[in-house]
């Protein structure tokens, strides 16, 4: 596969490590009252869609960005790469 | 009609005019008592031990393509129980002793072949948490042994121990484990649970649940709604595509592909089943003579049934650094499973939190091997309402109880599972 | 001045230098290198500086600069190594550091790599066979990192199509060197 | 001469003569001849063997689809099973054997499984094979295993080497046919980067093999004009002899470049094949077509062949099965070989078309509306009979037939992405459906067969994906050629044939289909697994199409509607060795040497393999005949004096920024904010999950900086791990890591003399006396004269220690500088063998403790995860799976008896309990022989261990049948009270 880095333009799959669901950049407050429910649920569930798919890769043999691609998981066709520290503080995550 | 040699012969002096379909195609019934979604492996060897072992009768397997199509007619034929933790051990050694008398059972040549199971080992610790799993499965009443690295010389003289880049220490074997002829699996569970009476319905997918009051009341499919006292999903790689159309959005799974590789016939030459220990890649040649090899899974979520070249290169690599003398062996297919990789690398057996639907999935890239006994304890679970004793840890709760069954440690990443 | 010998990655007292068919592979040690990170917000405090330090402003991604003694390539957002000739820069990180102030991190790279000059009317050939990156297509000054035979390196173009450097991890130098060798062969 | 059946023509050179053998036989061909090819001129039909009946057999096509003419080519360690006959380029001390036959092709003893085929028709081996149930493993398989396989490996290793590159280009056109060459020219002189690719050594395709003219050449001329125009475009790329293997994702193409196989040895140092990954903007696919045969009675025997492979044999390589040859056809097409044959004076008894209103083409006898139904010659045709149009038989003595049940455009490559071909009524063939992302068909490959439209399409093709990158591309101008419509009527077999073959190398006949369909085997994926229809080396290329047909006939359904024939990677079979390229043997990875590798050799270190790293594991003396020898010494040197160890394998991080303190903070379980700079500290890494992840020691440098150690396995996904929690988690942190694992070489000097030593070392300006540079003191110093250097007084043995790191050049320098400083303490220098026995007798956790399933409580540090602070793992390490009070606990073990030994990997029982996984206690993790104590210790996970001290327990060890009396003691079985690394 290709990803298309947004900084480095199209590089190949293979120069990065794969994690998982974007979702992880969420993770939850470890002072909440259920705070073991949301860090279960936030670890281990996933919507595992089949299709568009937003989620976490690192360019490990590049520039050390963690990416969020969205790829569709039925045809692996990605529209959309983002430098994962944009969307984490798009979410709303700071220090 | 039972198969015999007898039956062979007599049908090959008659012109074979006596062969009738290996199981019916029967058109949807209004209502079952018991429907499986998903006519692989685990659906119908669940469909067949309900009715041959609990009794059960009005059963349908829905298929939404044809059986056999997914991972049971697309994977490496490896059976073995060879696990180290107690939430597993027992589960596939007892799907060890239903393959060794499945074919008498099924009257069906599934070709079980147990050639042996070799898992080398290239570091000392490698060997000591292979020493911990031979004793393990010994505890369990499991055949294991623990060959140095002149055993597996002795054993396996062909692979590569001068030059190699990870020189050999040793090797986890185990005697029984070996080989099924995968397709065979699923025609044998579907013609032996057809001719005790399940409707096998090909061509027939799942579109949605019908739910009251908190209680599965059937399934609408392309052939129309079908009602069911009961609904057991066995869909493996498609498990979160068919859960959620029951209202279950969150899994703790993900669909990611596996390749495997089969080379052009060639001459024997590899005994059993062989597991490289420092790189991705495990090898058996089958009875027809292809070298039957794989690696690892290629990482990333994937339903779209191939895989890329990086994977392919991997394995590759692991072959020519363990055994060299492959190298002039041409592969020649190449394809791809989605697997359900779960988040601890062992699988679900278990109730949902709907009346009436229960779920088999998550079996990552190892369900081949637990065909039978997923079938069993399914068929146990959905027949009496409580798990079997081999399958009590297959929970959804273990990973909110802090119970995972994670034989590898990799801990919530599905990926290195 | 201490008094423990140097050795170069590939082991030997002095750098190693072989010519295989037109490529020429030239160990390089003489030159020192230090990492340079921008610190949260610091972005205009850091350009200004190292404008000043270098003498160029600190590349885009995927380029390098040199001017005189100095010479920086993009390496991560915000992120850039500096090399300098190692006989009169061999404390790199913390002349570097003096430039910088509080407005990047600094930390010595030095000794973390092994350095290959590859040169060679047909380098490019011998390149194509070892990354994916398009090397033919690089131009001078382009920089990037990528992996040879599953090793991390950069690779940095310093005449199009004729002279590149190979920057990998310093305990890998052997099987880089032998990487390069091979490929060297295949295309002489 | 004895290339007897050698005619006038063709594109070999005459010139020249090349000698080979054939199963020991020696004969000439020319080159530019293939092996199948030059065997024909020989007058060779009989090429090989079935698989399943072992029947006789010949070469069916002259390409890549070829079935049955399979060898094992070449000898010794090169020797290459299963090679297609029909795309071994010939070359001078060839060799090559038949297979699958055993005393000779000729007479094969297995032959008999032919006699017996009644009882071996479609999965009989399903039905029986059954009873006894011992017997499968103990009789029925090892026959069957016997039989298995067609060709052999030589078992030894390949002496050859195999390359791998990757290429960037805008246009990858495959296949080098008219619209492969129309599209290069196109998309070559409008300056695009093209590669043009064909798996052929000759580039043309079937202008090759055909007599067509283009404009005033003919089309091999014209071929070789238009390669010679695009050979002297710098942009353009021609690459003959490569097989584009398969499409993969994202425009990515996976290639095989056959460098060496047409000469004997390849030149040293190149490469037997090199496999190509090739980034594509766009991609034409112009792969031609395949013919496909009619299948009849005995329609396998040697001399019948394709259509257009018997003229292609004819007119590009002058080379005839027989003098004497027929035809059977449905389609116009079949006529052209005729034709072609009459032109160069072979006889053609007859054209055969299934045709009733077949028009009369060429200029031989015609049986329009008739049938082959039967044939003779067991080891090469003699005869054909015919059924006419009127019923009657008629029999024509012939040596070879050539046979075309029309074309199948080679959609293969469109399919690897799983799309779905169209059925194409016209054409009664698939052709492409949904392509792959940025790939386009022309010419056969899209169904449009004939040369003028193959030549439209692949210029307009090109122009068409240039334009997609915004090339203005105009196509080439292309010469007159001829245009004949396709003419067929479909004809699958021959009704009331029964061992008619379907596919040849896997004995699939149409009974077989049939016989499917009658079990109920009737969807494709059941057909072609319960007969094997179409798995064969050709995956089925020219098999699939009938056997679908066949099908559709039983069903009552149409083609389409019974299914399509897709088709899987790779394209044709690829050398495993291929795809591995370099990384093979002792080069499947990199190996990372350590800073002390040059000196440690010297001394004659053991090496062992830690990840990629290659660690002394001891250093034998003179003397000294067993590793324990070496490692008693090195431990026992170390505790009673000094002993230095190369330790720069740990990961080392570089961690700065204002916020770096409190980033550790969050990444470890302990805290971090408070660490005074100039100190350093143990650090537990947890996982999200609770488990521990890793450990090591971070020192303070300043304020804002941080030196962290991983361990030695972990450093690569701890960085990762680090950069997430960065990016993903606290964006806005002020802070910056980098590895710097390599830049510095980093000695452990440890033992009661570590100090002497060291200070005869470091710069006298230093002070590190036990006051001045305590236990856990780290510092930034300078040694042997001013070399900048750091220290850091942390132990991993239990002794006094440090760890001194310096410039990674210098490494070398500093060990032998340490060990000359050392000579009046007997320093020894020890490898991982003593450093482990080291940490076992001290009670550290190592990699077979943190196994990833192992927790702080576990491990006996539950209280390091502070409760006070976020953390990663904090959370979720408070299941209740994971605090319950019989939770495993590290502890150690010694042996009752102290005279006996235990191996990591044992299982505790309690004693008088049966040794089963009901009364599984726990589990040894790591087990050494100490010196100093005397006896083996083990540490191990017990459960609730920590409350067992005292107890004794049997450790088992059933696997070698072995089981020990061990206690239950403290895991700090030196030093317990930590006095010694204070010292």
């Amino acid at each position: 596969m290709i990803i298309n880095h947004p900084l480095l333009g199209p590089r190949d799959s293979q120069e990065f490590t794969y994690l998982g669901d974007a979702s992880l950049i969420d993770r939850p407050d470890w002072q909440a009252e259920d705070a073991v429910d949301r860090f279960y649920d936030y670890l281990y569930e996933r919507e595992n869609p089949a299709g568009e798919h937003r989620e976490l890769w690192f360019h490990e043999q590049g520039d050390r960005s963690w990416l969020v691609v969205t790829r569709n998981t039925l045809t692996h066709e990605i529209t959309n790469v983002e430098l994962a520290r944009d969307v984490a503080r798009a979410r709303g995550r700071g220090k | 009609m039972h198969y015999s040699g007898f039956k062979v012969i007599k049908e090959a002096l008659t012109g074979h005019k006596g062969w009738k379909p290996a199981w019916r195609d029967p058109e949807p019934q209004d209502r079952y008592d018991i429907v499986i979604i998903g006519g692989g492996g685990h659906g119908l060897a669940t469909a067949y031990y309900l009715a041959k072992e609990f009794g059960k009768a009005r059963i349908a397997v829905l298929e939404k393509g044809w059986i056999g199509g997914g991972n049971v007619g697309r994977n490496t034929t490896i059976i073995r129980s060879n696990y180290l933790l107690d939430g597993n051990e027992p589960f596939y050694e007892f799907s060890m002793k239903l393959w060794e008398g499945l074919e008498q059972d099924f009257n069906f040549n599934a070709m079980v072949s147990q050639r042996g199971v070799l898992n080398l080992c290239h570091t000392d610790a490698q060997r000591d948490a292979y020493r911990r799993r031979a004793n393990a499965m010994r505890l369990n009443g499991v055949d294991s042994e623990l060959l140095d690295a002149e055993g597996v010389r002795k054993m396996v003289p062909f692979l590569n121990f001068d030059s190699a880049r990870f020189p050999i220490k040793g090797g986890l074997l185990q005697p029984r484990g070996g080989t099924v002829r995968h397709d065979a699996v699923a025609w044998g569970y579907a013609r032996g649970a057809d001719m005790r009476g399940v409707d096998i319905i090909q061509n027939c997918e799942v579109t949605g649940f019908r739910i009251e009051n908190g209680k599965v009341t059937g399934v609408e499919t392309s052939r129309g709604f079908i009602g069911a006292g009961k609904v057991g999903c066995a869909v493996a790689g498609s498990s979160g595509r068919v859960m959620a159309m029951a209202g279950i959005n969150r899994l703790p799974i993900e669909s990611h592909v596996l390749q495997a590789f089969v080379t052009e016939g060639l001459k024997p030459v590899i005994p059993g089943v062989i597991t490289y220990g420092a790189g991705h890649f495990y090898v058996s040649q089958s009875d027809k003579g292809g070298l039957v090899f794989g690696g690892d899974i290629d990482g990333y979520n994937s339903y779209a049934q191939r895989g890329n070249l990086p994977v392919v290169e991997d394995v590759c690599e692991g072959g020519m650094s363990l055994m060299p003398m492959i190298g002039r062996a041409r592969l020649l297919r190449m394809w791809g499973g989605i697997m359900d990789m779960s988040m601890d690398g062992s699988p679900i057996i278990d109730r949902t939190d709907t009346d009436g639907l229960y779920f088999n999935g998550g079996w990552c890239y190892g369900g081949f091997k637990a065909t039978p006994a997923s079938g069993w304890c399914f068929a146990h679970l959905l027949a009496t309402d409580t798990p079997h004793d081999t399958a009590k840890a297959y929970r959804f709760d273990r990973f909110r109880k802090g119970l995972m069954i994670d034989e590898k440690g990799m801990g919530a990443q599905p990926n290195l599972h | 001045m201490h008094n423990l010998a140097a050795i170069t990655p590939l082991g030997g007292a002095n750098a190693r230098e072989d010519r295989i068919g037109g490529i020429t592979i030239a160990e390089k040690p003489d030159r020192a290198m230090a990492s340079l990170a921008t610190r949260m917000g610091r972005d205009g405090d850091v350009a200004k500086a190292a404008k000043k330090l270098f003498g160029f402003a600190l590349p885009e991604p995927g380029r390098m600069e040199s001017k005189g003694d100095w010479a920086a390539f993009w390496t991560g957002p915000g992120q850039w190594m500096v090399t300098a000739p190692f006989v009169s820069h061999e404390d790199i990180a913390p002349i570097v550091k003096a430039g910088l102030g509080d407005a990047a991190s600094i930390t010595e790279q030095t000794d973390g790599w092994a350095q290959f000059d590859v040169d060679g009317s047909d380098v490019v050939d011998m390149l194509e066979r070892l990354c994916p990156v398009p090397s033919r297509r690089m131009k001078a000054g382009d920089a990037t990192r990528t992996s040879i035979e599953h090793l991390g390196c950069f690779v940095l173009c310093r005449v199009t199509g004729e002279s590149f450097t190979v920057i990998c991890p310093r305990s890998s130098a052997a099987s880089m060197h032998h990487a390069l060798s091979v490929a060297a062969r295949s295309i002489a | 001469m004895s290339q007897i059946n050698r005619i006038s023509g063709g594109q070999i050179d005459r010139a020249k003569s090349l000698n080979f053998t054939f199963d020991g036989k020696s004969y000439q061909g020319h080159p530019g001849d293939t092996l199948a090819s030059a065997l024909l001129a020989n007058g060779v039909r009989l090429m090989g063997r079935s698989f399943k009946y072992h029947r006789p057999r010949g070469l069916l096509s002259s390409g890549s689809e070829e079935p049955n003419a399979l060898v094992e080519l070449r000898t010794g360690a090169r020797q290459e099973p299963n090679t297609r006959a029909t795309v071994a380029e010939l070359f001078d001390g060839l060799e090559a054997k038949s297979q699958n036959r055993w005393p000779s092709l000729a007479f094969d003893a297995m032959g008999v499984n032919d006699k017996l085929s009644p009882f071996l028709a479609a999965g009989f081996y399903y039905k029986t094979f059954m009873w006894p149930k011992a017997f499968w493993e103990k009789l029925y398989e090892p026959i069957i295993r016997r039989a298995a396989g067609l060709g052999s490996l030589s078992m030894e290793v390949d002496p050859d080497t195999y390359d791998k590159g990757f290429l960037h280009c805008d246009l990858l056109i495959i296949g080098a046919g008219p619209a492969g060459l129309a599209a290069a020219l196109t998309a070559g002189r409008a300056g695009a980067d093209v590669i043009l690719a064909d798996e052929d050594f000759a580039l043309g395709g079937r202008l090759n093999a055909e007599t067509f003219t283009l404009g005033d050449a003919s089309g091999a001329d014209w071929a070789s004009a238009t390669v010679a125009e695009l050979a002297n475009l710098p942009n353009v790329r021609l690459m003959p002899r490569t097989t584009i293997l398969g499409a993969f994702d994202h425009g990515i193409y996976g290639a095989l470049e056959r460098v060496s196989d047409h000469v004997a040895v390849p030149a040293s140092g190149k490469p037997r094949q090199t496999l190509w990954r090739i980034y594509t903007k766009r991609s034409l696919l112009c792969a031609g077509a395949t013919e496909r045969p009619i299948a009849f009675d005995n329609n396998d025997r040697p001399g019948i062949m394709l259509a257009g492979s018997l003229r292609a044999f004819a007119n590009r390589w002058a080379a005839v099965p027989d003098r004497q040859v027929a035809i059977f056809t449905n389609n116009d097409d079949g006529h052209r070989t005729a034709t072609d044959l009459l032109a160069k004076g072979v006889r053609v008894a007859a054209v055969i078309d299934t045709r009733a209103d077949a028009p009369r083409m060429a200029d031989c006898e015609l049986l329009a509306g008739a049938e082959v139904i039967d044939c003779k010659g067991r080891l090469g045709l003699t005869s054909i009979t015919v059924r006419l149009a009127g019923g009657q038989t008629r029999q024509i003595a012939c040596g070879a037939l050539g046979v075309s049940g029309g074309w199948n455009p080679n959609v293969h490559l469109t399919c690897h992405q799983r799309g779905i071909p169209v059925w194409n009524e016209a054409l009664a063939a698939f052709v492409p459906g949904t392509n792959p992302v940025g790939m386009s068909v022309a010419g056969a490959a899209n169904g449009t067969f004939s040369t003028a439209a193959a030549l439209a399409t692949g210029a307009e093709g090109a122009v068409r994906s240039l334009a997609d990158l915004g090339f203005k591309a105009k196509a080439a101008d292309l010469p007159p050629a001829e245009d004949a419509p396709v003419n067929l009527s479909p004809f699958w077999y021959v009704k009331g044939a029964s061992r008619a073959w379907i596919d040849q190398q896997n004995d699939v006949t149409v009974k077989d289909v049939k016989l499917a369909h009658q079990e109920g085997y009737r969807s494709v994926e059941h057909l072609k697994r319960y007969t094997t229809l179409g798995m064969a080396t050709d995956q089925g290329k020219t098999a699939n199409m009938g056997g679908l047909a066949i099908m559709a006939e039983m069903t009552g359904k149409s083609i389409p509607e019974t299914g399509t024939t897709i088709f899987r990677p790779p394209y044709t079979p690829v050398p495993i060795a291929a795809f591995a390229g370099r990384s093979a043997g002792a080069d499947f990875r990199p190996v990372r040497l350590t800073p002390s590798h040059v000196w440690a050799a010297e001394q004659g270190a053991v090496f062992v393999e830690v990840g990629m790293w290659k660690r002394a594991q001891w250093f034998p003396k003179p003397g000294e005949t067993h590793w324990r020898q070496s490692v008693d010494r090195e431990v026992l040197a170390t505790r009673q004096s000094v002993g230095i160890c190369d330790v720069t394998t740990l990961g080392k991080i570089d961690v700065q920024g204002t916020d770096a303190a409190e980033f550790l903070n969050r990444i470890y379980a302990n805290a971090f904010g408070k660490l005074a700079v100039g100190k350093v500290r143990y650090g537990l890494m947890l996982r999200e999950d609770g488990m521990v992840m890793d450990d090591g020691t971070t020192a303070r440098l300043a304020e804002d900086h941080f030196v962290t150690t991983t361990t030695t396995a972990n450093a690569v996904s701890v960085y990762r791990h680090m950069e997430f929690c960065r990016q993903c988690l606290w964006p806005d942190l002020d802070v910056q890591i980098i590895s710097t694992t390599e830049a510095w070489a980093q000695l452990s000097v440890a033992g009661p003399n570590a100090r002497k030593l060291l200070q005869k070392i470091v710069d006298a300006e230093h002070d590190i006396s036990n006051e001045a540079f305590p236990y856990m003191a780290c510092g930034e110093i300078t040694v042997c004269g001013g070399l900048r250097a750091r220290l850091f007084r942390i132990s991993f043995s239990g002794e006094l220690a440090y760890e001194i790191a310096v410039p990674t050049r210098y490494g070398d320098g500093l060990i032998r500088a340490m060990v000359e400083a050392g000579r009046e303490f007997d320093a020894v220098v020890y490898g991982t063998e003593a450093l482990g026995v080291m940490r076992i007798e001290k009670g550290h956790a190592a990699g077979n403790e943190l196994n990833g399933t192992t927790t702080a409580l576990n491990l006996g540090m539950g209280g390091m995860v502070s409760k006070k602070k976020d953390s990663i793992g904090s959370t979720l390490s408070e299941r209740e799976g994971l605090t319950r009070d019989d939770a495993l606990n590290l502890v150690g073990f010694r042996p009752v008896d102290r005279s006996r030994a235990f191996v990591a990997g044992s299982h505790f029982i309690n004693k008088g309990d049966a040794a089963n996984a009901a009364n599984d206690q726990g589990y040894m993790t790591s087990v050494a022989y100490s010196p100093n104590l005397g006896h083996t210790v083990g540490l191990g996970f017990l459960k609730n261990g920590a409350n067992r001290k005292g107890e004794i327990l049997r450790a088992v060890n059933p696997v070698a049948n072995e089981e020990v009396e061990v206690e239950v003691v403290s895991a700090h079985f030196v030093d317990p009270e930590g006095e010694r690394l204070r010292a």
